[in-house]
């Protein structure tokens, strides 16, 4: 009975998980073990939503590895668009981005989005920051749309539906999802469950519910129990990859 | 000739791949965990709030702040996680789980389901998380037996009892058969050994048509208790 | 220069912290010691958040004590409606419930909610699980409204404005708030933290974000720094007051 | 005869309740913190995720894992608490704030405020949370100085630059006064030693009042690091 010749369609998995089943675990282990493992199947035109808040939860390697990874015309979610010449930066300059979505692209070194922007090489789109980590709750949530008074009565509200709730106008706004998400945490275990380390915390625990396919960095890995379950702050349903990256010194 | 409810839930297991996030309803589709094939790491989800659902403890370590959806004591395997029930019905609400299978009054062959009111009832009305589960689950699995218990087919052309959501059942697992709803409604993939289609048909209340390669239902003889 | 004589109006805090600032503390405390203290305030016609599934993270003794504390004609928002005669449904035995919003109200001995019912003593509002926890966060956060396909084209959706996004119909919830929350959690700090134990976390986190007056019961208290920062469910900025009840044997 | 930044920080520490829950703007609002009168437990929220913000730390314990939302190493006190963003800006959009204080290029007489884009502006545009701050807090004060650089007032009848959220501004402090946003529009409550209210006009975009008790805004000497 156990060999039902046409196995349903649904009876697959939705997520990409075990991609690394010819390693012949018969458990989950979304632990992998090198970037180009970590990376596999990012798409050209992909909407990557990334952690971090300037460079604390920023999943730098992640990104750095991207560009080997080769993915272009790529639609970026992130707080801040990059210092420097690392991480977002690192991809942006490698022409990789074809907008990014932020809502502070203005950092000490931001040198190389300044320079795209003035090139006309990227397009921008700003949005208030709590509207954007509102956006991907929803999109997390299988919320169609929310009314939010934040950008109401503004330019960046314009074009919004508007309505009327409790004497306050608010705009419509609508789910903001990834294809792939990008984060940086501090453990990860065998199940994909993570915590992270003090405000680095940031967009993490968002962007990982956002994605149809979340990558995390972490600085360790640990078995599938070795985490208190009450501790936990992404459960690991959301995450489809974990990969440890040696914190630098 | 039926299956018993633990064939059923056996047969359910079966299908259910490793590695799936599956939510199982109160009630008889509870029975599914206990027949995961071996081998196979299934993440068992309960609404109230934990990632990880393992089986009943012993009674002497029973904690009343570790339940189920359907208040009963389970344990946490390794790897299991609490969350609170917003986060909770994100996941459900979301579309994060693979699958949940749900126990079922009556089904339409364009897979609405109603299983949370029947005209009849007399008790107050309840919901509970269905709606939500139904609504927001990629895969919805009805488990039920395929006629109530007066005999009147549960598999319909309309429901006619409330519905917990429309559209939205992908199959239903019953004591006679298993069941696809498709485009072209009603398919029927396995039918339990020594019944015809047309003996099934007669037990359900819409147009039945039978897969290419129709199978055989069958399930172990298998105790009241876990096999 | 200290002594401005009208400190102006919005200097005040808004909620209601420190009510027992007349034993002299000079720091944020938010523990009271009786459930008098606790439950001071709570008008007629208020409508009550409760945490707890079933039995697990009910605030049983705040409810009793809610008998006492005599408030009238009240709105139960809960999960279920009480069972056997302790905790909410000795609240509504002693009529002080005019209506009550739940999801599911029949667990084995909800005897109180059934005769009152029948004898047309209380208002049901039966709801989706995840549509009143939604609600409620919602009203947490500043959300106008939201669309759900949850209930859309049942009897539960009925009246409700319905809007199609991504060929789905939705329908548009609007927020549920408390004028009170009343939740159990395992410990609480002097800051209001909250840590809850296993699955009795359940609605906790989410109503305390939710009512204008937050008051959790708690097994036991401790100082404000005691509870690792990285594992606070509940930040004390959603509470307004901390009442230990030692846990039942 | 103005006040200088410190000093104005100074004065509006003085007005924050003992208890209350405050978000402090990038730049010259982050001064607020410094000058908090001895004995008020005040809770600073930074969100990028943390209540209970305190000093900066010293050098050689730094970690870029905890920064402010300037992105500066900070610390948190005991009772603090760490949360994602999503909760965070729960908190700023919900209204759990008692109060922020935000920087301002212009704020109109009904509280219209204008901190984040000016029409001159060749830099990229970034709003970060200022609109969600500005739009979610109960009651949102304005710290700037009385006019630009170039002496033209940031007290306007309406605001010529982009706004951050209309009818926000509860009250505006100053170098050269404390002055509420009103129904009957600007009126000023305290005005720098030595300056009329009709030299404060002058300098004031829009029509402006003094209340009835109007006092005089005054601050120790202060200098360039916390009082």
């Amino acid at each position: 009975m156990r060999g039902i010749q046409d196995i349903p369609r649904w009876t697959q998995p939705l997520r990409t998980r075990k991609e690394d089943a010819g390693r012949g675990r018969q458990l989950i282990d979304k632990r992998v073990t090198s970037f180009e493992q970590a990376l596999a199947g990012i798409e050209d035109g992909s909407t990557i939503l990334v952690s971090g808040f300037g460079n604390a939860g920023s999943p730098i390697e992640l990104l750095e590895a991207l560009v080997d990874q080769g993915a272009r015309e790529l639609t970026v979610v992130s707080n801040n668009a990059g210092e420097g010449e690392f991480g977002l930066a690192a991809l942006m300059r490698a022409g990789r981005v074809r907008k990014i979505i932020c809502s502070y692209p203005i950092t000490s070194g931001s040198v190389v989005v300044d320079e795209l922007h003035a090139a006309g090489k990227i397009e921008l789109e700003v949005a208030p920051q709590g509207t954007i980590s509102e956006r991907m709750r929803a999109a997390a949530a299988g919320i169609g749309g929310f009314y939010t008074r934040t950008s109401a009565g503004t330019r960046l509200g314009e074009g919004k539906e508007t309505r009327e709730f409790d004497g306050h106008p608010h705009v419509l706004e609508r789910p903001l999802k990834g294809d792939v998400a990008l984060l940086r945490a501090k453990t990860g275990d065998r199940w994909g469950n993570l915590i992270y380390n003090m405000t680095a915390r940031n967009f993490g625990p968002t962007v990982a519910m956002a994605a149809d396919l979340t990558i995390a960095q972490v600085d360790e890995t640990v078995d599938a129990g070795e985490l208190d379950p009450e501790i936990i702050v992404t459960p690991g349903i959301f995450v489809d990859r974990v990969l440890r990256v040696p914190r630098r010194a | 000739m039926g299956l018993d409810r633990n064939q059923i839930a056996w047969r359910i297991a079966q299908d259910i791949a490793d590695g799936s996030y599956v939510n199982l309803g109160i009630g008889m589709p509870e029975l599914v965990a206990d027949f995961i094939p071996e081998g196979r790491e299934i993440v068992f989800h309960s609404e109230n709030g934990l990632l990880g659902m393992g089986p009943k403890p012993p009674k002497d370590r029973e904690d009343h702040d570790l339940m189920n959806a359907g208040k009963k004591p389970v344990t946490l395997v390794p790897g299991g996680a609490y969350f609170h029930h917003t986060d909770s019905f994100l996941m459900v609400r979301g579309g994060h789980l693979d699958l949940c299978v749900l126990g079922a009054y009556q089904i339409s062959e364009t897979g609405d389901l109603a299983n949370w009111a029947t005209d009849s009832d007399t008790r107050l009305p309840a919901v509970g998380g269905a709606m939500d589960l139904a609504a927001g689950t990629p895969r919805v699995v009805a488990m039920t037996t395929h006629c109530a218990r007066d005999g009147t087919p549960k598999l319909l052309g309309e429901c006619t009892f409330p519905l917990t959501a429309a559209g939205v059942v992908d199959r239903v697992y019953t004591d006679l058969a298993v069941i696809d709803v498709t485009p072209a409604g009603f398919v029927a993939r396995e039918i339990v050994d020594g019944m015809t289609l047309d003996e099934l048909r007669d037990r359900t209340g819409a147009r039945l048509t039978a897969a290419e390669n129709l199978g055989i239902l069958k399930a172990p003889a298998l105790g009241d208790a876990a096999g």
